[in-house]
């Protein structure tokens, strides 16, 4: 999938005037791709609709602290007088009320639906900065592999096929069993989100890694390259100048399809037990509670919920993104 | 004879299905043979050798299959706690104040493969348990007490190598322990499964699990470790030399590594006579039970030796002022605490003194009331955190094991509680595998990372106060390499008073000990006691002759019956 | 193709020692760094009575007193010619290929491993089937009818699908169709199929269906953009040009072309689930590798550990031999070499 | 209406609706061909010439292509025939050659499996009967030791042996009209020598009518008898070749023959392109289509701008041409103006 | 620049001239690596030992089929490849080996014209930026600033000094190649090697630039090196013609000349094959044409002796032996060199394979 210069507009530049004749007075502003793929993707309702649950994924995100504060309860805090004491479930089944929307957990009585609008935070941090890890890997030594080829291009191309050998949920979740409670000068949930933003952003590098690669490998091809290198400039030039602006599409377009992945991969870690520190909220946390009362669907509907629409959100935008930039792999 | 009140006439008994029906009577009595019951664990069985298996159901469990010299009577309700002669033909007798004990053996009683049980047999078991190697997980009580030659490695390792200064079998039918110092309730330690006898011959080592050959009622007829076993009859077991045991049904058939929710619905349909871990069922099925009378009908609720508790470690500031550990006392919502770990049903009994009720020796008392509704008493708190130095409250952290949902639970119970007088609790879960070895047990981490509370549980080999509090109170089973259970408890005094009980030869007397030292330890403020463990355990639909044994705290595996 | 095949194999066995020596460091020096000892390694083998002795006793017969080098020279002997463990009254020998010896279970690693393979089998040869039909059809039906109603809610259920955590959709379809309407089996209920077909049919439907639905979803969205990709083909516009009949030129030039690519993701799919579908195992607690993988992290049992991400990465390399030597049976232009 | 003509083309309008608006690809194409004639179309890239083609086969797809005309092949008419009956034509009465015999052809399936597939769709016969024909039909494109390159794939062809399999393929069940879409672009001068040659005999030798599309103004001198212009999705200019070529009354043609450096004349100074762009095919220019590139324009009076022209006829009789010019004007400025500076 | 070559006329007659650039012996094998090792296990012979020289202020036309060489050749001199073999000398320096950092100050005199002006413009960028590339690269100092600079190029290539701020997704094919070529002559260089530079254009658009380059020329006093595959565009545009065979020249030539009397049967089969836009002589053109038989050969692997000896029908048993040397033949001028054993004569009957058809005649 070549994202570069749309087939869409080509020679027939609908009023570009012939060459040599002024057009009025003032220089005319080229349109970039990069616009030319807003207005397109401003077209596209669905993927509009995911960008907008996206954006608004985030504010309830940040501000968690200020919905719950209307809402009037806090992610932590403990109702156990709704809780029935022997049965450890909410007294009425669910627990849901105008002050409880989502209703309460068993045994403990928190507020589900304080603990789903905190656990986005959690879900969506280490989703961001995870992808933004394995963006920073993968399309660095993408672009050191595609473009300088040769040994280091092959040492690189086996490491990632080393890493898509392991089997990588087993070995994230071995990784962040491991890994003591403080090291690396951090402790509690800022390492745990450290350590599984690195576990997550190592494990995904390759996926973005190879897409980097082989676009450079294509673009290392194009005659633009040859063009640069003929005028004398120097590697970095070629990589940073010519080649990385052609890159930032298919970076972007994966990293947008990679940050729904990470999310599930950060809601299975969780929900495998190597997740966040409790009591802190996170979806897949609150899942892996709700496999134990299983009988009480709210429990796990509300968290599974919110996982899915985020991601399947994020997806729709990625989707979007993806055709807007990329014309050719439009459906 | 170490119970404290005498109402084990134990056979009492009821048709009647209610709650706890099976508590305290035998439900469904009956002397039918035949039929096949069936049980399933959750997880795997740790072993099923009689010298290194460590579990209160496998010890239930295995009476089956071995006699071990002494045993707890098979009876409901305390009765249970009374030991009876079973390979043995009395209790110990001991002599030189309680430094040696000698048993006499039945005669005719023979194994699986008709060769008749000696002495030396025994003696050959409980020496090959001593080998940690081989079998690291099992009891360490035999080694510390009995009188080995210096160097003794088992009995493979120092083949040869004469050890009548330990035991003694002065002939086929006499065993003599000799112990370093005397202990009074030793017939507690020949009642463990150690003491089963073990042909030398058919030794295998840490093999021999795969095929323990029987002295008892049954024997092994399928063993796929890990996946499922099942027991026969063993035509060599001789109901004369036996007083204790029925053996109604004609097999046993135990899976394993069984989903914990399938146990329960299968209980509950019927299909499955036995969760034979017997820790009641999970919170899923509780609802469910508990909900509907007809099911809850069908449930006991017994109380087990086994208290969840708190250790609050006076190793970290500000916690190495008592008036601190005070304030956390007052400010624990028990009400709270009992409900992360299971509620009254599930859970426990609120606790507020180390030994639970079942053990004799316990005296009721509660040094820090939590006010009427049980939520704390919040203004003694703050009293005590001003006395502290701390009437802010203070920061600390929480050890909890990160497998275990109730403890993680309670962890967050306890934050928000403790959260009222302004003590800030921060969880740190640890993986279980390691949990005392490499944290909460382990002194110096505690200290470095400053784990002022730990989730702490503890339940008795045996009911008796040495069998429950001596890994629990004693300071000098605290390593400085980690891997102890106690983790809070450094009290001189009470080390003293252990010693001073242990010798004690008079059950009353050592009784009212036990007591003083629980007391002592609570002055101290160096545990919260949480709740004595009970569970709700589905009973047998097709089964006749069920009661809970109080010494194991689930049912009687000997006596079931197929109805 | 046959000095192919054997470069091919020669470099998958480096590349098991490599993943095999990354576990093996992982999980010797990430606790080592943490400040773990010999001795705390060896206390999660002993008992909660266990004496200072015995603890040492139990480092020094595991060898964590080794340099780490030992210790995994060691475990690699053990898997060439096999290992030896003193059982105390006897000495027991693991045969090659000997994946080392759990200290916690105290049992050989090889027969647990070949123990859970059929489970894990049974789940990803059962959910591929499904899959590959499902999603495949779906993804090319979608593609024909390219905006159709049909095509629309295809693939907005394809979407849903992808979005879906499988531990979701499993806890919601064993509420619904297991434990609310009974239909299907509960968790935790395998039958292994020399047992009883039916009722390994039956343990295993909701896991497949589970399974299947997220992997169905993403192949039929792989098959779609695959099928639109090729339909455009000039070599289609040939074949129509010819006079083929529509069908013809959908399923023999089209679908074929398509199906390609999505051989080689089909091949490394399975392959990883082969070594243990984690997720799914766990939700619906079957005893397959991947549920035996979690146990063993769970108890950090070393041995298991290494036994079975060894296993699961010999599946995705052996699958990944596997589909290159079919891509070059299947696309003439792929030479092998 | 049945048509006398064995091929007959009219008014034949296709166009595509896409997002930036409605593309016309072809707009009122008339045209007509016989049996055993070759007619050349020549043009611009864009200007029409594949969609023409692809129109004749019936293969645009009738979800994103608005046909509509009438094409009418040997007395049956395809624009409205249902899709089934085209079906039956396509590759059995009228067949196709494409410019990239590469991409053209399945890559997963043998050049002799691709042409047995061609002749079986058409022909109830076994398969070994359909491959001695394959066989036999690559033996005659020119293939050497055909027996056994039937079992290669394209891959393993040289770009010319390509071209040659695709001409097997289309002619192997003797289609009387044969459309080659710049059957030789790809290829270099000596092969393209080779298959016009062939492309050439083998009309002659089939007796069928050969519509041979491409922008090189030499090829379509080399074979054709009519010659086609187009612009802008319409025809510009129509007639045999040799007034085409010597007598043409389009600016638009004139304006590619000036384009050319021709081998077959003195070298020239400078060429005499045609200026400005090709027009985009959604916005065509008001008027005549050309007008902004036509350097004769102003003579019209500005009617080129405002008033389409019509196809009319021109000097010899079958030469058609669109240009408000008047006649003698263009006859003039062609002899007078043009021809000179061509041949200088 | 030279005074003396300032205004050169396009000349038909070449007057000897000083060699800009002089290739001697020019290799580049490209290896072909297998496995993970990276083990040689052959090589592409691209350009197989060529040599000719540019002069000052001429166009020598460099023409062949595909894959014989010529962009392997355009990159050689630039340097964009390291040659395996041989020398090149510019401007009286060996650039053959010269390292990237050495070689950064020539680049000035030498660009390159690419072939597709689809690729060859860096979709990201304005042409602002494209355009004003060398002279950031090169770090040159310009007079009002690098936009004037780049503003006066485009006028000088025939676009709008408003296009500075557009996309080159914007233009069509025959714009972008005049783009290209504003950012060739940013740096006012001594030679310029344009491959293929009107090839992808159509026939209308591509008179525009060769019409542009021609211009260039004189205005500039550049000498080009155009490599083409279309004889009678570089028939149109250069003063001496080099034909390329395998990663060979097989024959060199004043363009009148070659045109006129080529010796070579692959010259005189490749310009036979040319179609030629006149209906009238078609028949003609026929019986005269050359119709060569088989493939070009593959590179890795090429004919022993002379490599056209497979398609020829004047081969024998020498030219499987013995490389024919590029030579002035009988009666050629000291320009005209060719490498054949069996050249063909003025009068020479061309024995080409005829027409399938025996017909036409
Ligand atoms: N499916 C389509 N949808 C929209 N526009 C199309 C489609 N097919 C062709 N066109 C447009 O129709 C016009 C004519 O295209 P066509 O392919 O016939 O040109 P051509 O004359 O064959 O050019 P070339 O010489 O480049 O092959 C072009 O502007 C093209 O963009
Ligand atoms: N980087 C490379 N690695 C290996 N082989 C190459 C490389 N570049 C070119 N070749 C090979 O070298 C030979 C000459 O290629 P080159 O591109 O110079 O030919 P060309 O004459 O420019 O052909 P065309 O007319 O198709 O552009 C070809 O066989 C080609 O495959
Ligand atoms: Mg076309
Ligand atoms: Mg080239």
């Amino acid at each position: 999938m070549v994202v570069g210069p749309g087939t869409a507009v080509t020679d027939q530049g609908p009023e570009s005037p012939e060459p040599g004749t002024p057009q009025g007075g003032k220089t005319i502003e080229g349109r970039s791709l990069g616009r030319i793929a807003w207005t397109r993707l401003k077209r596209d309702k669905v993927a509009m609709a995911g960008g907008g649950v996206v954006v608004f994924l985030i504010l309830v995100a940040i501000f968690a602290p200020l919905i719950t504060k209307i809402t009037g309860n806090s992610p932590n805090d403990f109702h156990q007088d709704l809780i029935d004491v022997n049965t450890l479930l909410p007294k009425g089944g669910t627990g849901m009320s105008g002050d409880h929307l989502f209703g309460v957990e068993p045994l403990n009585g928190r507020d589900i639906f304080a603990r789903v609008v905190y656990g986005s935070r959690i879900s969506l941090l280490i989703a961001f900065l995870a992808t933004m890890l394995s963006v920073v890997i993968g399309a660095t030594l993408g672009v050191v592999a595609g473009f300088f080829g040769g040994w280091v291009d092959a040492l690189i191309s086996r490491t990632m096929d080393v890493f898509l050998a392991f089997p990588l949920l087993v070995f994230a979740i071995a990784l962040a069993g491991v890994v003591p409670d403080a090291a690396f000068g951090l402790s509690g949930n800022g390492l745990r989100i450290a350590l599984l933003v690195f576990i997550i952003g190592v494990v995904s590098w390759p996926y973005i890694g190879r897409i980097v690669r082989g676009q450079t490998l294509s673009l290392r091809e194009r005659e633009f390259v040859d063009a640069a290198r003929s005028l004398g400039a120097r590697s970095p030039y070629i990589i940073f100048k010519e080649l990385l602006p052609n890159l930032v599409a298919p970076i972007l377009i994966y990293a947008t399809l990679l940050i729904p992945t990470n999310i599930l991969f950060e809601a299975s870690l969780s929900f495998l037990g190597v997740g966040i520190r409790p009591p802190t909220a996170s979806w897949g946390g609150m899942l892996s509670e709700a496999a134990r009362f299983y009988t009480v669907w709210h429990f796990m509907f509300f968290p599974g919920m919110a996982i899915f629409i985020t991601v399947l959100a994020f997806n729709l935008f990625g989707d979007g993104l993806r055709d807007a930039l990329d014309p050719k792999g439009r459906r | 004879a170490c119970g404290g009140n005498d109402d084990s006439n134990g056979n009492e008994t009821t048709t009647k299905a209610e709650f706890n029906a099976a508590l305290t009577k035998v439900f469904n009595p009956s002397d039918k043979k035949g039929g096949t019951i069936r049980m399933a664990n959750a997880g795997d069985w740790d072993t099923l050798d009689p010298g290194e298996t460590y579990y209160g159901y496998s010890w239930d469990f295995l009476r089956l299959y071995g006699r071990s010299l002494v045993m707890f009577k098979p009876a409901p309700g305390k009765g249970s706690n009374e030991l009876v002669p079973d390979l043995a033909e009395s209790l110990g007798t001991p002599s030189d104040g309680g430094k040696t004990w000698t048993y006499k053996i039945r005669k005719g009683v023979k194994y699986e493969d008709g060769t008749e049980v000696k002495a030396a047999d025994v003696k050959y078991a409980v020496l090959r348990s001593t080998d940690k190697e081989t079998f690291p997980n099992g009891p360490a009580y035999f080694e510390a007490f009995l009188n080995l030659p210096d160097g003794y490695k088992g009995p493979y390792k120092s083949k040869g190598m004469n050890t009548d200064q330990a035991i003694s079998t002065p002939d086929d039918y006499t065993i003599v322990f000799h112990l370093k110092q005397a202990f009074g309730g030793f017939d507690y330690m020949a009642q463990l499964s150690q003491t089963v006898p073990v042909p030398e011959a058919k030794d295998t080592g840490a093999k021999y699990k795969e095929h323990v050959i029987s002295s008892g009622p049954y024997m092994f007829d399928q063993n796929n470790l890990g996946k499922n076993f099942s027991l026969k009859r063993n035509p060599n077991w001789d109901a004369s030399t036996d007083p204790n045991r029925k053996a109604l049904p004609d097999r046993y058939e135990v899976a394993l590594n069984v989903n914990a929710d399938d146990i329960d619905n299968r209980l509950i349909s019927g299909d499955l006579d036995v969760d034979v871990v017997g820790t009641g069922v999970q919170p899923a099925a509780l609802g469910r039970v508990v909900g509907d009378p007809a099911l809850k009908a069908q449930t006991d609720n017994p109380v087990l030796a086994r208290l969840w508790y708190t250790s609050i470690n006076p190793t970290v500031a500000p916690l190495d002022n008592i008036e601190c550990r005070k304030a956390v006392l007052y400010a624990e919502d028990r009400t709270g605490y009992q409900t992360a770990y299971g509620g009254p049903l599930a859970g426990g009994d609120i606790a507020t003194t180390l030994l639970p009720p079942a053990i004799p020796g316990y005296q009721k008392f509660d040094l820090y009331p939590a006010g009427p509704d049980n939520k704390g008493d919040l203004a003694k708190a703050k009293e005590a955190l001003t006395k502290c130095g701390q009437p802010n409250g203070f920061a600390t952290n929480m050890a909890y094991r990160a497998e275990r949902p109730k403890e993680k639970a309670t962890a967050e119970a306890l934050q928000q509680s403790l959260a009222r007088v302004g003590i800030k609790l921060t969880l740190k879960p640890y993986p279980q595998g390691d949990y005392f070895s490499a944290y909460a047990g382990n002194p110096p981490f505690v200290v470095k990372n400053k784990l002022g509370l730990l989730t702490n549980g503890w339940g008795a080999d045996w009911n008796d106060g040495f069998g429950f509090l001596s890994q629990m109170v004693d300071s000098r089973v605290i390593r400085e390499t980690g891997g102890s259970s106690n983790t809070s408890v450094r009290i001189p005094e009470v080390d003293t008073m252990l010693d001073q009980a242990i010798v004690e030869t008079d059950a009353d007397k050592r009784n009212a000990m036990w007591g003083a030292i629980d007391k002592r330890v609570m002055e101290e403020a160096v545990i919260m006691p949480g709740i004595d463990a009970k569970s709700l355990m589905i009973r047998p639909k097709n089964l006749t002759n069920v009661f809970i044994s109080e010494a194991y705290g689930m049912y009687d595996y000997l006596s079931l019956g197929v109805a | 193709m046959i000095t192919y095949i054997i470069r091919r194999l020669f470099a998958a066995v480096v590349l098991l020692f490599i993943v095999s020596a990354v576990t093996f460091a992982i999980f010797y020096l990430v606790p080592r760094l943490a400040g773990a000892t010999p001795e705390t390694l060896a206390t999660r083998y002993v008992g909660r009575a266990a004496t200072p002795e015995t603890v040492s006793l139990i480092a020094h017969k595991l060898g964590f007193y080794d340099p780490i080098w030992v210790q995994y020279g060691r475990w690699i002997k053990g898997i060439f010619v096999g290992a030896d463990y003193n059982l105390g009254a006897s000495v027991d020998h693991c045969p090659a290929p000997c994946f080392g010896y759990s200290f916690i279970t105290r049992e050989p690693v090889w027969p647990d491993l070949v123990d859970r393979l059929p489970v894990t089998l049974s789940l990803a040869v059962g959910a591929s089937i499904l899959w590959a039909v499902f999603g495949v059809s779906i993804g090319a039906v979608s593609a024909l009818r390219r905006g159709s109603l049909l095509d629309r809610t295809a693939m907005g259920f394809s979407l849903a699908g992808v979005s879906l955590p499988i531990f979701f959709t499993g806890m919601i379809g064993l509420l619904v169709f297991s434990y609310t309407l009974k239909w299907t089996a509960v968790g935790g209920s395998y039958t292994p199929f020399t047992q009883n077909p039916a009722d390994w049919f039956y343990s295993l439907l909701l896991p497949w269906i589970v399974l299947a639905l997220q992997f169905s979803a993403q192949y039929a969205r792989l098959t779609r953009a695959g099928m639109l990709e090729t339909m455009g083909e000039d070599y289609i516009r040939t074949a129509r040009a010819k006079g083929l009949p529509e069908r013809a030129v959908t399923t023999r030039h089209g679908l074929r072309a398509a199906l390609t690519p999505i051989l080689t993701i089909f091949g490394l799919d399975v392959g990883l689930l082969l070594g243990g579908a984690v997720l799914t195992e766990t939700v619906f607690s079957l005893p397959g590798l991947g549920k035996y993988a979690i146990d063993a992290i769970t108890n950090n049992d070393l041995p298991k550990v290494l036994g079975v991400t060894l296993m699961a990465a010999f599946f995705v390399i052996i699958a990944n031999l596997i589909v290159d030597l079919l891509y070059a049976v299947v696309d003439p232009r792929v030479r092998l070499g | 209406m049945a048509s006398d003509a064995f091929l007959e083309v009219r008014d034949l309008r296709i166009s595509f609706p896409t997002d930036d608006g409605l593309v016309r690809s072809v707009d009122g194409l008339t045209f007509t061909l016989e049996r055993g004639k070759t007619l050349g179309i020549v043009g611009e890239s864009g200007s029409g010439k594949s969609v023409t083609s692809l129109g004749i086969l019936g293969l645009h797809n009738r979800r994103n292509a608005e046909v509509s005309g009438e094409i009418w092949l040997d007395g049956q008419e395809l624009v409205g025939a249902s899709p089934d009956t085209v079906r039956g034509l396509r590759g059995n009465k009228m067949a196709m050659i494409f410019q990239d015999p590469l991409s053209s052809m399945h890559p997963y399936y043998t050049v002799g499996a691709q042409i047995v597939e061609a002749y079986r769709v058409h022909n109830r016969v076994s398969k070994q009967v359909a491959r001695k024909h394959a066989i036999d039909m690559l033996g005659r494109v020119g293939i050497p030791q055909p027996d056994r390159r039937v079992d290669d794939y394209p891959h393993q062809f040289s770009g010319g042996m390509r071209q040659r399999a695709m001409i097997a393929m289309a002619l192997v069940n003797d289609p009387e009209l044969l459309i080659a879409d710049e059957p030789t672009t790809a290829l270099d001068v000596t092969v393209q020598a080779q298959i016009l040659d062939l492309m050439h005999s083998l009309q002659e030798e089939f007796d069928s009518a050969l519509i041979i599309i491409t922008h090189d103004l030499g090829v379509v001198a080399e074979l054709s008898d009519d010659v086609l212009v187009m612009y802008g999705g319409k025809c510009v200019e129509y007639g045999p070749a040799t007034t085409i070529f010597e007598q043409p009354e389009h600016p638009y043609t004139w304006g590619l023959l000036g384009s050319m450096p021709r081998m077959d004349r003195p070298n020239l100074d400078r060429l005499s392109p045609i200026p400005g762009l090709p027009p985009s095919m959604i916005n065509l220019p008001s008027g005549c289509a050309f007008h902004p590139r036509c350097a004769y324009e102003p003579r019209t009076g500005g009617l080129a701008t405002t008033l389409t022209p019509e196809l009319v006829p021109a000097a010899g009789g079958r030469h058609l041409v669109r240009c408000h010019l008047p006649a003698q004007e263009r006859r003039r400025i062609w002899t007078d103006e043009v021809k000179p500076e061509l041949e200088a | 620049m030279d005074e003396h070559h300032g205004s050169a006329q396009a000349a038909t007659e070449t007057r000897p001239r000083e060699a800009l650039l002089s290739v001697r012996d020019l290799q580049k094998h490209f290896p072909i690596v297998k496995g993970i090792l990276r083990r040689q296990t052959g090589a592409v012979r691209a350009v197989d030992g060529i040599s000719f020289d540019v002069h000052k202020g001429e166009t020598l036309g460099l023409v062949g089929e595909s894959g014989c060489g010529k962009t392997t050749t355009g990159r050689l001199l630039t340097r964009l490849v390291e040659p395996t073999g041989g020398s090149i000398t510019f401007d009286g320096r060996n650039i053959a080996h010269l390292r990237q950092g050495r070689l950064r100050p020539l680049r000035r005199d030498m660009q390159m014209i690419f072939q597709d002006p689809f690729s060859s413009l860096n979709p990201r960028h304005t042409v602002g930026t494209i355009v004003g590339a060398p002279l950031r690269i090169q770090n040159v100092k310009t007079e009002h600033g690098v936009k004037r600079a780049v503003q006066d190029l485009l006028k000088l290539v025939g676009l709008s000094p408003e296009h500075y701020n557009r996309y080159p997704h914007e233009f069509s094919g025959g714009q972008r190649q005049r783009i290209g070529i504003a950012r060739t002559l940013a740096l006012r260089p001594k030679l310029i090697v344009a491959d293929e530079p009107v090839s992808a254009l159509d026939v209308s658009i591509q008179a525009q630039v060769v019409n542009l380059l021609d211009d260039l020329q004189h205005e500039l006093d550049l000498t080009y090196v155009f490599i083409a595959h279309d004889l009678s565009v570089v028939r149109h545009i250069s003063d001496r013609v080099a034909v390329m065979y395998l990663g060979k020249i097989v024959e060199v030539a004043n363009r009148d000349t070659l045109y006129s009397d080529p010796r070579h049967p692959y010259t005189v089969a490749l310009m036979s094959a040319v179609p030629v836009p006149d209906p009238a002589r078609r028949d003609r053109a026929q019986r005269e044409r050359v119709l060569l038989t088989g493939d070009v050969p593959s590179p890795i692997n090429p004919p022993s002796g002379c490599r056209f000896r497979t398609r020829c029908w004047k081969a024998q048993e020498i030219c499987a032996t013995q490389e024919p040397p590029l030579v002035p033949q009988d009666g050629d001028p000291d320009s005209h060199l060719t490498a054949c054993h069996f050249p063909v004569g003025r009068d020479d009957e061309i024995k080409g394979r005829r027409s399938a058809d025996k017909r036409l005649g």
